[in-house]
């Protein structure tokens, strides 16, 4: 590519792919659907890579194509991959009743999405690529937490909580240079993995012996 | 420093002696018989180095200035292990030294009830360690230090009174010991964090009368936490609760080594913070204690007469000597106020006095109650009596402690009341403020007090001792073994001395008065070349339980005389006891201990709030019933009205709380969403 | 010699050997012997720090100072006590079928690995590779806790996991901000994110980023170290982990958790001076003594109340080193090293006590454990005496010297609450101990007396004989190597 | 100031002959007062001459106490005596004992009377012995305050000193508080010599009698040793009240004529006051012994308010 495109197009770019990963979170915490779920934070995922890209490429940063690479096979192929996986062993399709209904979910979030722009707001001076993507990082943690609580499910608790990770690393690409240092970003890469891994188990023996992978069964440690 | 040698050396042996005894009862677990004579001896052999060097540190003015050296090298900040060996430490580490002799000896032939049962060996270790680090409370130079031993003590004393566990009752006892114990020294903590603010560490040379330098509001502070803290371990009332239950749970040795020495690690305490460290004290101090002392005495000797459970009888009457000695170290204060360091002195040696004293009748009376457990196997007077009868010796000692106890002549606790008395009186005239009235009432409390002393331990000797025996365990009662007797045989005669020789005796009190009031007294409080006991004043006012004794048995001649003259020819049978013709007296139809205290608890009605419960049953008329079952007893109005619903404020509270952790991973994720978000907004 | 690497090696070798098919007495052998030698290169690394102050490998990727150095001699401790006890321990477990030997090789594979996270934490130059370290000690356990896979220690497992790993991503997000700081920091392409360097420009950090990025790594390591209210996990994982697991988190990964946020503490007490930084970490230090004392007054389990107690006892450290005097971060520090000799003691003992009486409720092994377990019972009571702060154990001193320190600084009124809270654990911890060591054991116990006498007393011995020396005694280098960490967490150089 | 041999051994056989012919007096007086003929005064003496004469029934439930306590009676009341100046102003053995000591003597003899009451075993003996020492209890505190009250005006406890002091002429005889601080007394005295309205002397009905229920198992020389000790104690108060109150014509000085007009002025004060026992004796019935500590709290207040009113007028 001889021609160095002009910043502007990268950095809206970003925005308009932040602003979509914030869309997809909000529509991921209104529906019920497992399987749609997972694919919404497939596509998420995608848009997260496709920043990590989209910052490569500008700034001609070697390590971050990298990022964007683990991000694709990992978040965009494996992970939705094993959940699918797991969906289908457990057959389990419908998240049922969530603690708050639509509505109150959507205004609370929408809440959340205030919060994170007052957080982030003395920095958007420092972002470099597109204004307010940390912002929107700082929101998919916060929304990501919410949903966590929302959800019953074990596994659209997973879910929540690799939302919630997909914000924390669109704010390393945010507001580093150039992302953060490799090792740093194979260690967190695999410990997600095996994390997912792990709860994958964990799902599993749960499901075994309690015939149902709904976490609000899970409380017979008082005290 | 040469004349400090020899008590120096002795301390450390005693010291070793008594580590020495922890490590033999541990080693020879298995082999009771030797870990009783090994460790018990030990523990008799370091405790007598301990008496003579305490006596002739105080006898050879080795403790005129404090003399230190350290222990152990230490490696943290702030902490010496220094012992030092002032006039004050001298004093009570001779009581508690006396004391531990006399009781390991004891315990050598007391411990034989534990063969096979339980096991001796342990017992034995922590016997010897309530005795080490009790001594080391006296003896330690630094408030860290202190605090160490003090604790140690607690912990030892607890699972001493705890020993015999496998009762429910036992272990309640031992658990509300500790925990009082613990929040009195959370109290201490703090009161010597207050004077380790002051003087940057913790060195008791630092401390002395360092409140002097303090600002007022930190110094009464530091009184009323050093005043419930130590008053926790005295067992002053109101925070005496703990001190019956344990008392009377506990091996009678562990009784008598609790009540003779470890609660007068309290008075110690008070001794040395009021007198050495706080400097010259406000009147509201004197009068706090003085009444607070009154008080005590006045109610522990009204419990001690509603109990018919013979060891927490003498463990209320711990609580009212304890009160006693508290008032002559209240009245000391007072005359610290106003500047009568004389009467000072004197309400202070009445106060020690006191303390070595009870030390040593209570010490006596506990053994005795020991023995007397160890041949009836219970603590109910109901079930004893005659017991003269069966035992000889230990009758004759007890009654030698209950006399003392009761502050009658000729014996020793008379003379330390007497003082007590001579100080109250002489401080009317000390001042001119309406607070003089203290004075002449906590004597009449005194007086009462005393009085109703005598009457608990004519219950208490009467009931257990005299009369025919109401149980078979009574009737088949035996002596108790050799060295039981020695031991009480060593305090009676103990009790004699210091009642007959207080002249001689008060000599070792005047590096002691030297030192806090800068008065030697001994020699103005004896007249007649040492024969008399004066009240050193001009006027007059001597007593002397030598002279008294020698007059009683010279009296004797009297009704010699008169046998000679008309009852030579007298002849003396037994008969039966009079039954109003009715053959056969029962001792269904003795006097019972309940019975006996009756008029009192009608007299004391409002303070007793006696439970009295009586059922009939009749076949036509109530006046002629068939059976009548007859329940009374008296609770303390501090447990039920103070204590008790504490007790349920605290658990209902926490109870409440555990709400918190309801199971739901949910709850538990919105603690934490509602913790960020709090953060977040608060750093925004 | 290359030290850290050992120390790192030595118990992954030891896991990954436990891969193989091996019989029980090889396998606790080998994590024994791993575990002595990272004691003894600790020893060495001890020495080295104070030679020369610090100690680095791998191009400056790990780093030793004084304070990683001793966490090192607590973890092998910890680590190797537990291995000690481990192995009859899942004896008698597989004799009473409450494991398969699989499960039982699990443990002995997963708690070196599990070390060795620990390992790395404390070694780690990089605060990215630090977290991922903690994230890893938090895998490696989480299938540790959920061991006997009973319905239970399944849900202990899923909220450990959970709340552990929400709390992680928290700290993620905060070590991202710090190293955002130190990008805006300096030009350079990639800039250095080692420990070693940040702290040299710690002052030029831009403040507004290293408050939100305290905050974050406060809730998340502060969720890893059970700090209130985020401590909701600890209980359930303790009480439902096998004991040694149990003595392994409560011991090491909990003071492991405080270690990172101490980096964070030390970072932004150097750029934004130690206001911030010490008020939030006192709150929450009160906060956990204060919430752990009713709980351990009405607590019905046996491991549970241990658990609480651990709470309280890092909610003492934290609030030690918020006081921030030199002798406050000092009890602090001594306070950690003699809670990790005292707990795992106690966690064995309930380990015993749950295979006699097959319960922790304190109403079913009822009185008179002293009577069944006596020499289990007996090491007990003394642990328990020293957690509860009574001398001659080293924790009475420690705590001591803590309130000492405060009281000196001035702060009277924290001290005073700290007091109440440890008198209020005691009380507890008595209350609840004699509900069950003295008396006279119930019937249905009364029979297998004397049964399990002496499994796991070795360890249980060693480590309180440890504990009762260092109380006294502490060798020199040892008390300047605190110092040196003291000077390091109190911001002098 | 030295012991005289012959001072103790004069005053020990004065308290020995005169406390049984006091008793008798008051019997006689009282039966005079309520129109019977009574019994000559020194009956007493024959009581306790024929009870020496007499053989002695020991109970077999009793010990060693039992024969022990009469020795202690006779003999604390007895050296309680010689501490009490009676003709001269100096007590012959104010040296070996002040007030408090005196107190203390006459306790330890009702400690060891108690004890006696008790060792036979019968229920009579315990009840005395409970009443007893009830009453003791709550009269000792009145009992003390008012000696406090002297012993602060003289500024001190030796009962010769507070005489000597009470004869100078600063001293207000009749000032109020030593009115009430006599009146307090007095009513101890009655209580502690066993009188109406406290106890009854004369009746053996089990239920209202105190002292005589534990004599009840005594007999022979015991019994004489315990009525001869009782009356001497009595004796003894009355001397202390009469003495310290009223101590006209005490003999300051050891010449015959000085001792004459001491030994009349004493036997007039004690007929004074025999007479005052008489009238309430015979004037008053008996209280249910649940009054007893009204009255006794009575002379407890009288004595606060002397207390308060030297305060007053200091």
């Amino acid at each position: 590519m001889n021609p160095p495109a002009s910043p502007e197009i990268g950095s809206q770019l970003i925005t308009l792919m932040a602003a979509l990963m914030l869309v997809l979170q909000l529509l991921l915490a209104v529906q019920p659907m497992l399987f749609t779920s997972v694919r919404l934070y497939a596509v998420q995922s995608l848009f997260l890579a496709g920043i990590a890209g989209v910052v490569a490429f500008f700034d001609h940063a070697g390590d971050v194509y990298v990022v964007a690479a683990l991000t694709v096979i990992g978040k965009v192929i494996f992970l939705p991959w094993l959940l699918n996986r797991q969906l289908r062993h457990i057959k389990i399709t419908q998240e049922i009743e969530p603690l708050l209904n639509p509505t109150a979910t959507m205004m609370v979030c929408g809440g959340l999405v205030l919060l994170g722009y007052l957080v982030a707001r003395p920095f958007t001076s420092l972002e470099r690529l597109g204004n307010n993507t940390l912002a929107v990082a700082i929101t998919l943690v916060l929304t990501g937490f919410f949903l966590m609580i929302n959800r019953r499910k074990a596994i659209s608790q997973v879910l929540a909580l690799l939302t919630v990770e997909n914000g924390v690393m669109l704010a390393a690409i945010a507001l580093t240079t150039y992302g953060m240092p490799l090792v740093v970003e194979f260690g967190i890469f695999f410990d997600v993995l095996v994390a997912v891994m792990i709860l994958g188990i964990l799902i599993y023996r749960i499901r075994e012996t309690f015939s149902s992978m709904d976490t609000s069964k899970l409380d017979q440690l008082k005290g | 420093m040469d004349n400090f040698f020899i008590p120096a050396f002795l301390l450390n042996l005693g010291l070793s002696g008594y580590a020495a005894g922890a490590v033999a009862g541990l080693l020879l677990l298995r082999f009771e018989k030797l870990a009783n004579i090994f460790s018990f001896g030990l523990a008799a052999f370091a405790s007598v180095c301990g008496v003579i060097a305490c006596v002739t540190a105080l006898a050879t003015g080795a403790t005129a200035q404090s003399q230190t050296f350290e222990l152990l090298p230490s490696l943290v900040p702030y902490l010496q292990f220094t012992v030092r060996l002032d006039s004050l430490g001298a004093f009570f580490g001779l009581i508690v030294s006396l004391l531990g002799m006399v009781i390991s000896i004891y315990s050598l032939g007391y411990a034989r009830g534990f063969y096979g049962r339980k096991n001796v060996g342990v017992f034995a270790a922590f016997f010897n360690l309530l005795l080490l680090s009790t001594t080391l409370v006296f003896l330690a130079g630094n408030a860290f230090f202190f605090l160490i031993a003090w604790e140690i003590m607690a912990l030892t004393a607890y699972c001493l009174i705890s020993f015999e566990h496998e009762k429910e009752e036992t272990r309640n006892a031992g658990v509300l010991f500790f925990i009082m114990s613990h929040i009195g020294t959370g109290c201490l903590i703090l009161g010597f964090l207050l004077l380790f603010q002051a003087s940057g560490n913790y060195s008791f040379d630092g401390f002395h009368l360092l409140g002097n330098a303090m600002s007022p509001g930190k110094r009464d502070a530091a009184f009323l936490l050093f005043l419930a803290g130590f008053g926790v371990k005295a067992g002053i009332v109101p925070l005496h609760i703990w001190l019956p239950a344990a008392h009377s749970v506990a091996p009678s040795n562990v009784s008598s080594i609790m009540s003779g020495v470890v609660i007068k690690a309290g008075i110690y305490g008070m001794t040395r913070v009021f007198f050495d460290f706080l400097g010259s004290p406000p009147e509201w101090w004197g009068v706090t204690v003085l009444a607070i002392g009154t008080i005590s005495a006045v109610l522990g000797v009204l419990y001690a007469l509603m109990e018919h459970d013979l060891k927490r009888l003498l463990a209320y009457h711990s609580i009212e000597n304890i009160g006693i000695i508290l008032m002559g170290l209240g009245a000391s204060l007072m005359f610290l106020h106003s500047g009568h360091q004389m009467l000072a002195s004197l309400a202070l040696i009445a106060g020690l006095y006191h303390t070595i004293n009870h030390a040593v009748f209570k010490g006596l009376l506990f053994l005795g109650a020991g023995a007397v457990l160890h041949a009836t196997h219970t603590r109910n007077m109901e079930e004893m009596g005659g017991l003269a009868k069966r035992m000889r010796w230990t009758a004759l000692f007890f009654l030698v402690g209950a006399v003392a106890i009761s502050a009658l002549p000729p014996l020793n606790g008379f003379i330390s009341e007497w003082l007590t008395y001579q100080s109250l009186l002489q401080g009317f005239g000390t001042t001119t403020s309406l607070v003089r009235l203290m004075f002449p009432i906590s004597g009449a409390m005194l007086a009462l007090t005393g009085a109703l002393a005598a009457a608990c331990f004519v219950k208490a000797f009467g009931i257990t001792f005299l009369a025919q025996p109401r149980s078979e365990h009574a009737k088949n009662a035996h002596e108790a073994s050799f060295t039981m007797l020695l031991s009480q045989g060593i305090l009676t005669a103990a009790c004699v001395f210091l009642g007959l020789f207080p002249t001689v005796f008060l000599k070792l009190f005047d590096p002691l008065t030297q030192q806090f009031t800068g008065q030697q007294l001994s020699a103005q409080l004896s007249a007649a070349n040492g024969l008399v006991l004066s009240n050193a004043t001009a006027q007059g006012g001597t007593v002397s339980m030598l002279g008294l004794a020698l007059l009683g048995l010279s009296l004797l001649a009297v009704p010699f005389v008169l046998w000679l003259l008309f009852a030579m020819r007298a002849k003396t049978r037994r008969g039966p006891t009079w039954d109003c013709g009715q053959r056969g007296l029962t001792p269904q139809m003795e006097y019972t201990a309940t019975g006996f205290s009756k008029p009192i608890r009608m007299i004391f009605k409002a303070l007793f709030r006696p439970h009295r419960e009586v059922q009939r049953e009749y076949d036509f008329s109530p006046y002629f019933a068939t059976t009548v079952r007859f329940e009374s007893h008296v609770e303390e109005v501090f447990q039920t009205r103070i204590y008790r619903p504490l007790n349920r404020l605290v658990l209902g509270v926490s109870r409440r709380l555990r709400a918190l952790q309801a199971g739901s991973i949910q709850a538990y994720l919105i603690y934490i969403f509602i913790t960020l978000l709090l953060l977040l907004i608060f750093a925004l | 010699m290359p030290l850290l690497t050992f120390i790192l090696i030595a118990p992954v070798a030891a896991g990954l050997a436990n891969l193989l098919p091996m019989p029980r007495r090889v396998m606790s052998s080998l994590n024994v012997l791993a575990f002595g030698a990272t004691l003894v290169f600790g020893i060495m690394l001890v020495h080295q720090v104070l030679a020369r102050g610090t100690v680095t490998e791998w191009n400056e990727f790990l780093y030793a100072d004084a304070l990683s150095a001793w966490m090192v001699l607590l973890i092998s401790m910890v680590s190797l006590g537990t291995s000690l006890y481990a192995g009859r321990y899942f004896e008698r477990d597989k004799a009473n079928g409450a494991v398969t030997p699989a499960r039982a090789r699990e443990f002995f594979v997963l708690t070196p690995l599990f070390s060795a996270g620990m390992f790395l934490v404390v070694l780690a130059n990089n605060l990215g590779v630090m977290w991922a370290a903690v994230e890893a000690t938090a895998l490696s356990s989480v299938l540790l806790v959920a061991l006997y896979n009973r319905k239970t220690s399944l849900e202990a497992a899923w909220k450990y996991i959970m709340l552990g790993s929400l709390g992680l991503a928290l700290a993620l997000l905060g070590t991202v901000f710090v190293y955002a700081a130190a990008c805006k920091n300096d030009s350079g392409p990639l800039p250095s994110f080692n420990w070693s360097h940040l702290m040299t420009v710690a002052k030029q950090f831009d403040p507004r980023m290293i408050k939100l990025a305290f905050l974050l790594a406060l809730i998340g390591y502060g969720t890893k170290a059970g700090l209130a209210p985020m401590h909701t996990w600890l209980p359930d994982a303790h009480s439902e982990a096998p004991s040694p697991t149990s003595a392994m988190l409560s011991g090491a990964s909990l003071k492991v958790a405080i270690y990172a946020l101490l980096r964070f503490y030390i970072l932004t007490t150097a750029c934004l001076g130690s206001g911030f930084s010490r008020h939030l970490l006192l709150g929450f230090g009160l906060g956990s003594m204060f919430l752990a004392v009713p709980f351990i007054l009405v607590q019905r389990d046996l491991k549970r109340m241990l658990a609480y107690s651990s709470l309280e006892h890092v909610g003492l450290i934290c609030t030690g080193i918020a006081m921030n005097t030199p002798v406050t971060i000092f009890g602090a520090l001594l306070h950690m090293g003699y809670h990790a000799l005292t707990k795992p003691v106690l966690f064995f003992a309930a380990g015993n006590i749950h295979q006699t009486f097959h319960s922790l409720k304190f109403r079913t092994i009822g009185p008179g454990v002293v009577k069944v377990l006596p020499a289990t019972a007996l090491l007990m009571i003394l642990a328990a005496a020293a957690a509860a702060g009574l001398p001659p154990f080293g924790l009475f001193f420690s705590e001591l010297i803590i309130i000492s320190g405060g009281i000196a600084a001035g702060k009277i009124i924290v001290s005073v609450l700290v007091l109440l809270a440890l008198i209020g654990t005691f009380c507890g911890v008595l209350r609840q101990l004699t509900r069950i060591l003295p008396g006279v054991p119930k019937p249905e116990f009364a029979n297998n007396i004397n049964a399990a006498q002496l499994d796991g007393v070795p360890a249980m011995a060693l480590m309180l004989g440890a504990l009762l020396v260092f109380s006294v005694w502490l060798p020199v280098p040892l008390l300047q190597e605190i110092h040196q960490a003291v000077d390091i967490i109190g911001g002098r150089p | 100031m030295n012991l005289e041999p012959l001072d103790i051994l004069l005053q020990t056989i004065l308290l020995l002959l005169l406390a049984p012919l006091i008793s008798g007096c008051i019997r006689n007086w009282k039966a005079k007062l309520q129109n019977r003929r009574g019994a000559p005064v020194w009956q007493p003496y024959s009581d306790l001459v024929k009870f020496f004469r007499k053989d002695m029934v020991i109970s077999e439930h009793a010990s060693w106490i039992f024969s022990f306590a009469p020795y202690v009676v006779f003999i604390s009341a007895l050296a309680a005596g010689l501490l009490v100046p009676m003709v001269t102003a100096q007590a012959p053995l104010s040296l070996f004992g002040d007030v408090l000591a005196l107190v203390g003597l006459l306790a330890l003899g009702r400690f060891f009377l108690a004890l006696g009451g008790l060792d036979p075993g019968s229920a009579f003996g315990g009840m005395g012995s409970s009443r007893e020492m009830t009453i003791a209890a709550v009269a000792e505190p009145a009992m003390m305050l008012a000696i406090f009250t002297v012993a602060i005006t003289a500024g001190s406890t030796d009962l010769s000193h507070i005489i000597q002091a009470s004869q100078s002429p600063t001293w207000k005889l009749l000032n109020p508080t030593h009115v009430m601080a006599f009146a307090a007394l007095f009513i101890v005295l009655l209580a502690e010599t066993g009188r109406i309205p406290v106890d009854n002397p004369a009746t053996h009905l089990e239920l209202t009698m105190i002292h005589e229920a534990m004599l009840l198992e005594y007999s022979g020389r015991y019994l004489a040793l315990m009525e001869w000790g009782a009356s001497i104690k009595q004796l003894v108060l009355m001397t202390l009240l009469v003495n310290v109150f009223f101590p006209v014509g005490i003999a300051a000085a050891n010449t015959p004529a000085a001792l004459g007009i001491g030994a009349l002025a004493f036997a007039g004060k004690l007929i004074l006051l025999g007479a005052a026992v008489v009238v309430v004796e015979t004037t008053n019935a008996k209280l249910r012994l649940f009054r007893v500590p009204d009255l006794l709290s009575a002379a407890f207040v009288l004595g606060m308010i002397a207390l308060l009113s030297t305060f007053i007028f200091q």
